[in-house]
């Protein structure tokens, strides 16, 4: 009797298929524009730049399932980029786990405060950005004086083609992450346990299921994959910055908005994110081939996140 | 239509979804005339109370109003046509003082002001709602409809858990009512009242009104059994055959538990293998009893014991750790709505950091499959529990526990808004798990079961525990007298 | 003012008191206060604290609105934009028609939100983009003007400090107090602080969430025209509007709004304003690196919302 | 009658308010002759250009013996938010604001109550519209001009330019602009096939590069000083087919100058001194010395190429400084700093000798 095996609902496959065909439109479109863009390198490119969004709305996707948001992951990752810059000296091993202890230090901070002192989530990484921006303000001046620049290694790992065309490090890097997401989201104890506090942490909690322990790995998950997203940013743009991550944060919320997940929490899935991020970058793109200005571009972003908001939301409310 | 009539529901009809809450209700109320409006939970009076004052629309049928065909658009419609409800809940806005929930219903001041004093009360305008006691603010509630000078007050299990003497000022102020020529409708479980004060009585069961007469002395009888109705719709329930088990040890001990709103000096005892009934009418602490020994709330005071030993519980964790499994009443508080049978199934079996890991999916599959067949769950809306029926997702919420193992299951209300078929299921599911040496804590707000299913039960009145009945004297007569207050020999 | 009042009052008084000392401390910094350095205070504040109002009007509501900053930039674009070279008249009419304007986008915003039934934060998430696309639209890069009369009349002839002054607190005392007395204004608490209750007292919940929507829109454009006002000018960045919108947040929930809906006022809200502008200044003052006030400004605002929600937690409100 | 909530709050906002603005004035100090106060106010942090536009001016302010203490209010903020620092600036008591403004006419009434005070206003860097202020800059121009015209010339006059600009509405952007259309008009074979903005960012500059360059779409780059990544992203996107490239003077884009030189590279480098802000610093002394100062004092850039000026462009190289460091460590005759004195980074009341 395993007519339980499959808990993907027939409903959300079905929009996965629309946004499905709402990127392959939407890539034909700009190739009709530009030819060059329906080319293998057009292709590794826009599938490279496309990955640190997808990592950054990765964070973003597994808070939002639990009813939260993290609007401290942008800073998060540009001080992760940071942080790996300035200790690229000491060897990009060491670098890079300083970024790690970097991330859960702040992830722990905000999981912490969402779930042992129930503070709204919205504020606490609204906060947590404020602190994080006037840390790194005082810190280029100060203890984090010295390098701007990736390490050598990183700047090409985050351009690099792998292999062949169009696979690139970065799409690489994304696929075994998401791959991993994937796998901890659909056939873990911790993703079982984040959609179940998502959809009722009540019953999580009757169910003895310490809801705060949750809230913690994800916010530490979430700072981690933000973390690794504001590296690559930090590797393909080959400087760091405090600004780093900022034109990814409102993005990141608004791919996994796109990919279906519902911000109240327990329903959705990375997938989903992974279209999301996919059709944003492809949006980007048209909208630079079309030599629109930044006006167009922006009131076409907002069109398109408001239509499929309330396309989904009339989906779920019809069934 | 009948001129003479203020009120007049004529088969009206509510559905929501599968689910029916109203199949066809009448009910007819004079001018000057104390109507009881009866029946156990879920008869549908909540529902007809609710159609009757705005709040939502019948599916069919009429209300008329005077003799005219009436249809409130919303509280305040009726509100403006003389229809004026008091909530068990007090419709009072929570962060906003008196004076301002009193301006947003545009009520008069000095008016509410003079119905606080005739009530013996006194408050401060400038208080926020949020912090009065509830007693309190259901007659703030009702002083607040009675400036409106309604036609037609309603009163909704107002009485319950209010304090003897603000429930006397509740009569008194039905009575003027009724001097002044105005109507009342009255929902209360306590039959002494409705026996003193009212002149006639309806009572509902699934959704119809069974049975309408005059009230006047010893109708106890008449309403008890409207409101029972047929016993032979579980005619073919097996009745508890096995005897008591005394001799067996004692698994939990509750001594002198106080606390919440009502609970006030309750002590029992579970032994290994009972099914222990609680009988209890709404209100009288049992469900904040019930969340203390599930870890959920915490006592003022008291002690518990398990196996002898005295423990506290921090979090449901630690009672699940001691075998303590609780099927909350509110079906909504202990399902995820959105996910799938299997894993709110499976749920239970996350809840250490230690199996955070990967999902065994073969041992999943296997207790999950067990659990869906042992309790017969339908499975063809398996991709999202709130779409299952109530029954099944109420055997859900039970089967979530049979994955894990428990020794003592504490049900609330299990049996609520449940069709007959799934209902006799979970009586022989918790039969099958007093055979199997566990122990069930079972409240029901329908009194039959008890003698249906349970070794024993004890009767919570205002908080403490009335009577402790052995099975032969579970009758509902004599349950429904404790559950009333009144004494009877055990 | 009775026990009750007190109680209820004590988060006013607390940022009053704090107001006050951080106040008296910047001005005992500074070699001299007088006229000039008051209307230096409030015009720091001014179109802030006017977009925490809004803001909190918003979140008292129930809702949050994260395209605040968008419609308040949108509103300083258009003015500026047809403001430039008019006549005294011409402005003041404008400005009215702007402001105005302001109240229709809130509006519209709060029928999306109550047509679509999509949360707050991600319909105005996705208007956010759009206002800022709009306005862009309207003025691609930066510049514009104002009648130079009008501008004297808002941002007060150097040093007289009084039309900033009657700005921040007319706002007040002809929209909000009128407002908070009528049915509409208990309507609007109603709807934040318990949705059923409010519907069982006759509140349209709908239209309601409409019209709190549209005062929030109104304060967005008075901040709009005022920052036209100030500047002289009008910039039309995203970054701007998120930045506002981040902190007419912060400023509400500092100011005493309570993020759960029904809870707090206005004058809160501006009071945090001045908070928020005096902790880098005296910081400045003191030799510290104004930077570190970032650090202090998001950490008060955290540690406000953590204890608040411990005492209400304590008092019984959930 | 009974007071209302709102009313009290509004009363005590008001009384607050007056209380306020009737506070007393404590300790006048008045400005004495060699104990100048200078303030800056400067719309964007935590980016290095303008932190080494900041101590430049500290630098040379310490230096100067006549300066008592620097007042920098440095933050990311908007137009609202400078006009407010520069008024602060103002009730701090200054004697001199160098400004450093995102926008050239939106902190005009701010600064117009500061110069009518007799405060001296120098902007540097970006040029203002306000009148009666003395500007200290680049010439942003010129600057435009050079680099096209060296860039025309590596092109081979003929050819796509991607041309990657700064910040739309920021005034250098504007005067860079004019320099550079200019200039590209007098070449008709040459075609700016695409304008793009990257607000001076480097992760917009990174991300834009590795979108647009493609083999044979460009002949030719031209960077509003966000340059050194788009050198490296050629590394994969054109196989290292490198076209030239106009940087500024980051001591990134010099190294790759230099080091891809062999590999065919062409790098332009138009010199942008951050320490500008230290001539800044020293007209507005001389401002508040009394001497007479032109109202526009401009450095006249120039472009230069590893082929032409090898020398100079290894003499720039600081090897201990970051990446985005702008390695012009001294303009003869406008700043009187020593390098190790600008990295200290030290306003006059932070020295050990200094102070009040």
């Amino acid at each position: 009797m395993s007519t339980l095996k499959n808990f993907a609902t027939v409903k959300v496959s079905k929009s996965i298929w629309a946004l499905f065909g709402i990127l392959i439109g939407l890539f034909l479109l700009t190739s009709f524009i530009d030819p060059y863009f329906f080319s293998i390198p057009a292709v590794g490119v826009t599938l490279s730049l496309a990955a640190p969004l997808g990592l950054l709305a990765a964070g973003q996707t597994i808070c939002m399932l639990t009813g939260g948001i993290d609007l401290s992951i942008a800073m998060i990752a540009a001080g992760a980029a940071f942080i790996v810059s300035v200790k690229s000296p000491s060897g990009t091993a060491t670098a890079l786990l300083w970024g790690a202890l970097f991330c859960i230090l702040v992830g722990s901070i905000n999981g912490l405060a969402v779930g042992l002192f129930g503070m709204n989530p919205l504020i606490m990484t609204l906060g947590m950005n404020a602190v994080l921006i006037g840390v790194f303000t005082v810190g280029v001046t100060t203890f984090l004086k010295g390098s701007s620049s990736m390490p050598e290694i990183l700047v090409t790992a985050s351009n690099a083609t792998f292999l062949f065309d169009p696979f690139s490090w970065p799409l690489v890097i994304w696929a075994v992450i998401g791959g991993m997401l994937l796998f901890l989201l659909n056939k873990t104890g911790l993703g079982r346990l984040i959609y179940a506090i998502g959809d009722n942490a009540q019953a999580a909690r009757l169910a003895g299921v310490k809801v705060w322990q949750v809230q913690w790995a994800t916010y530490v998950i979430c700072a981690l994959l933000g973390g690794i997203g504001g590296v690559l940013i930090g590797g393909q743009s080959g400087a760091v910055a405090i600004s780093l991550a900022n034109p990814f944060l409102l993005p990141s919320v608004a791919a996994v908005v796109i990919g279906g997940t519902s911000i109240m929490g327990g329903i959705g899935n990375y997938t989903g994110t992974i279209l999301g991020t996919l059709i944003l970058t492809v949006l980007s793109y048209l909208l630079a081939t079309i030599n629109s200005s930044e006006a167009v571009k922006q009131m076409i972003y907002g069109a398109i996140i408001l239509t499929l908001a309330w396309t989904y939301s009339k989906i779920s409310q019809n069934s | 239509m009948t001129k003479d009539l203020l009120l007049e529901i004529n088969s009206v009809a509510k559905s929501y979804g599968p689910v029916v809450a109203l199949k066809n209700a009448n009910l007819s109320v004079r001018p000057g005339e104390i109507h009881a409006l009866l029946g156990a939970n879920g008869a549908g009076k909540s529902t007809l109370v609710k159609i009757l004052t705005g709040v939502i629309s019948s599916d069919t049928g009429y209300i008329s109003l005077h003799g005219q065909k009436v249809q409130f658009s919303s509280p305040d419609d009726a509100r403006k046509n003389g229809v004026a409800p008091v909530f068990q809940d007090p419709a009072l806005i929570p962060d906003v003082s008196l004076q301002r929930n009193l301006a947003l219903t545009g009520t008069n001041e000095k008016r509410f002001l003079k119905e606080i004093e005739a009530m013996g009360l006194s408050v401060n305008l400038n208080e926020i709602a949020a912090n009065i006691e509830l007693p309190t603010l259901r007659m703030i509630d009702l002083a607040r409809a009675l400036s409106h000078d309604p036609e037609l007050l309603i009163l909704d299990e107002i009485t319950a858990a209010l304090p003897i003497d603000l429930a006397d000022k509740v009569i008194e102020i039905m009575n003027a009512q009724k001097e002044k020529g105005k109507s009342v409708i009255f929902i209360s479980h306590r039959l002494a009242e409705i026996e003193s004060i009212c002149d006639w009585a309806t009572v509902l069961r699934d959704g119809i009104d069974v049975d309408s007469f005059e009230a006047n002395k010893q109708i106890e009888d008449r309403i008890v059994s409207a409101m029972l109705g047929e016993k032979n719709n579980v005619a073919n329930a097996t009745r508890r055959t096995k005897q008591s088990s005394q001799d067996t040890e004692t698994l939990l001990e509750v001594v002198n538990l106080s606390g919440g709103k009502n609970l006030t000096d309750v002590s029992f005892e579970i032994k290994k293998g009972e099914v222990l009934g609680v009988a209890a009418l709404e209100g009288q602490g049992q469900d904040f009893l019930f969340e203390i020994l599930a870890g959920q709330s915490k006592p003022d005071s008291g002690e518990i014991l398990v196996n002898g030993q005295k423990i506290t519980f921090k979090h449901p964790a630690d009672a699940i750790k001691l075998g303590i499994s609780y099927v909350p009443g509110d079906r909504k508080s202990a399902l995820m709505p959105q996910r799938s049978i299997r894993e709110n199934l499976a749920l239970t079996r996350f809840r250490g950091v230690r199996n955070w890991g990967r999902i065994k999916g073969k041992e999943e599959n296997r207790t999950v499959d067990n659990a869906v067949a042992s309790l017969e769950i339908d499975t063809r809306a398996k991709s999202q529990v709130k779409r299952l029926s109530g029954g099944n997702q109420q055997k859900v919420t039970i089967g979530r526990w049979v994955t894990t193992g428990f020794d003592l299951l504490l049900c609330f209300d299990p049996t609520r808004g449940i069709d007959v078929g799934t209902k006799q299921q979970i009586y022989e599911l918790i039969r099958k798990f007093a055979d199997e040496g566990k122990s069930v804590l079972l409240f029901t707000s329908e009194l039959r079961e008890i003698a249906l299913t349970c070794d024993r039960a004890i009767v919570i009145y205002e908080g403490k525990v009335q009577a402790n009945l052995e099975i032969e004297k579970c009758n509902e007569e004599n349950l429904m007298n404790a559950a009333h207050g009144l004494v009877v020999s055990s | 003012m009775n026990l009750v009042q007190a109680r209820r009052q004590s988060w006013n008084i607390g940022i009053v008191v704090l107001v006050l000392i951080l106040g008296f401390w910047r001005i005992n910094q500074l070699p001299q206060f007088g006229s000039y350095e008051a209307r230096t205070f409030i015009l720091g504040i001014l179109p802030i604290a006017l977009l925490s109002m809004g803001q909190a009007v918003i979140i008292i509501g129930g809702g949050i609105n994260l395209a605040i900053g968008a419609e308040a930039v949108l509103i300083n674009c258009l003015s500026a934009k047809y403001m430039a070279g008019t006549s005294f008249t011409t402005s003041v009419f404008l400005a009215f028609l702007f402001i105005g304007i302001g109240g229709l986008v809130g509006a519209i915003t709060g029928w999306i939100v109550s047509a679509s039934g999509i949360a707050d934060i991600v319909v105005t998430l996705a208007t956010s983009f759009l206002l800022v696309g709009v306005a862009m639209f309207v003025m691609p890069q930066p510049g514009g003007g104002i009648n130079q009369g009008v501008a004297d009349l808002i941002g007060g002839k150097d040093p007289n400090f009084i039309p900033p002054l009657i700005w921040l607190i007319l706002p007040l005392l002809i929209i909000w107090i009128p407002l908070y007395r009528s049915r509409t204004g208990i309507a609007m608490y109603a709807i934040g602080s318990n949705k059923d209750a409010a519907f069982l007292s006759g509140v349209n919940v709908n239209r309601t969430r409409i019209k709190v929507y549209a005062v929030g829109g109104l304060f967005a454009g008075l901040s709009g025209v005022v920052l036209t006002g100030i500047t002289l000018s009008a910039s039309p960045f995203a970054t701007i509007s998120s930045t506002a919108t981040l902190n007419s947040v912060a400023g509400a929930v500092l100011g005493g709004v309570s993020l759960a809906g029904g809870v707090g006022g206005l004058a809160g809200p501006a009071m945090a304003a001045l908070v928020l502008y005096f902790i880098p200044n005296i910081m400045l003052a003191s030799g510290i690196d104004p930077a570190y006030s970032q650090i202090i400004t998001g950490a008060l605002t955290i540690f406000v919302v953590l204890v608040g929600g411990l005492l209400r937690k304590r008092t019984g409100k959930t | 009658m009974k007071l209302s909530s709102k009313r009290i709050k509004t009363a005590i906002a008001v009384s607050a308010t007056v209380a306020l603005a009737m506070g007393v004035s404590v300790f006048a100090v008045p400005a004495q002759a060699n104990n100048y106060k200078i303030g800056v106010s400067n719309s964007w942090a935590g980016n290095s250009w303008r932190e080494t536009m900041v101590c430049a001016i500290k630098a040379e302010a310490t230096l100067s013996g006549k300066v008592a203490n620097v007042t920098v209010l440095s933050r990311n903020t908007d137009a609202a938010g400078q006009s407010a620092d520069i008024r602060t600036l103002k009730t701090q008591g200054v004697d001199a604001i160098i400004v450093n403004s995102g926008d050239p006419a939106a902190n005009n009434a701010a600064i117009k109550e500061a110069t009518d005070a007799g405060i001296k206003v120098i902007a540097v860097d970006n040029a203002i519209t306000a009148p009666d202020t003395t500007l200290v800059a680049n010439d942003q121009v010129a600057y435009g001009r050079v680099g096209a015209a060296a860039l025309a010339k590596a092109m081979k006059y003929k050819g796509n330019v991607l041309y990657m600009r700064g910040a739309s509405g920021a005034g250098a952007d504007t005067d860079r602009d004019k320099g550079f259309k200019a200039e590209m008009k007098k070449h008709k074979k040459i075609k700016i096939t695409k304008e793009v903005f990257t607000n001076w960012d480097w992760a917009t500059g990174g991300t834009l590069a590795n979108q647009l360059l493609v083999p044979g779409k460009f002949q030719g780059v031209w960077t509003s000083g966000i340059d050194y990544n788009i050198v490296t992203a050629m590394t994969t996107k054109l196989k290292g087919k490198y076209i030239p490239v106009v940087g500024s003077d980051n001591n990134e884009f010099m190294k790759l100058t230099k080091s891809l030189a062999p590999k065919g590279f062409v790098g332009i480098v138009v010199p942008n001194p951050a320490i500008v802000g230290g001539y800044a610093a020293k007209v507005a002394i001389g401002l508040l010395d009394g001497n007479t100062v032109p109202a526009k004092n401009l450095l006249k850039p120039k472009a230069l190429t590893y082929a032409k000026d090898k020398k100079e462009i290894d003499a720039r190289i600081v090897a201990t400084q970051e990446a985005t460091f702008s390695a012009t460590l001294s303009l003869p005759g406008k700043t009187t700093f020593t390098p190790s004195q600008l990295f200290r980074c030290k306003a006059p009341q932070d020295s050990d000798d200094g102070g009040r």
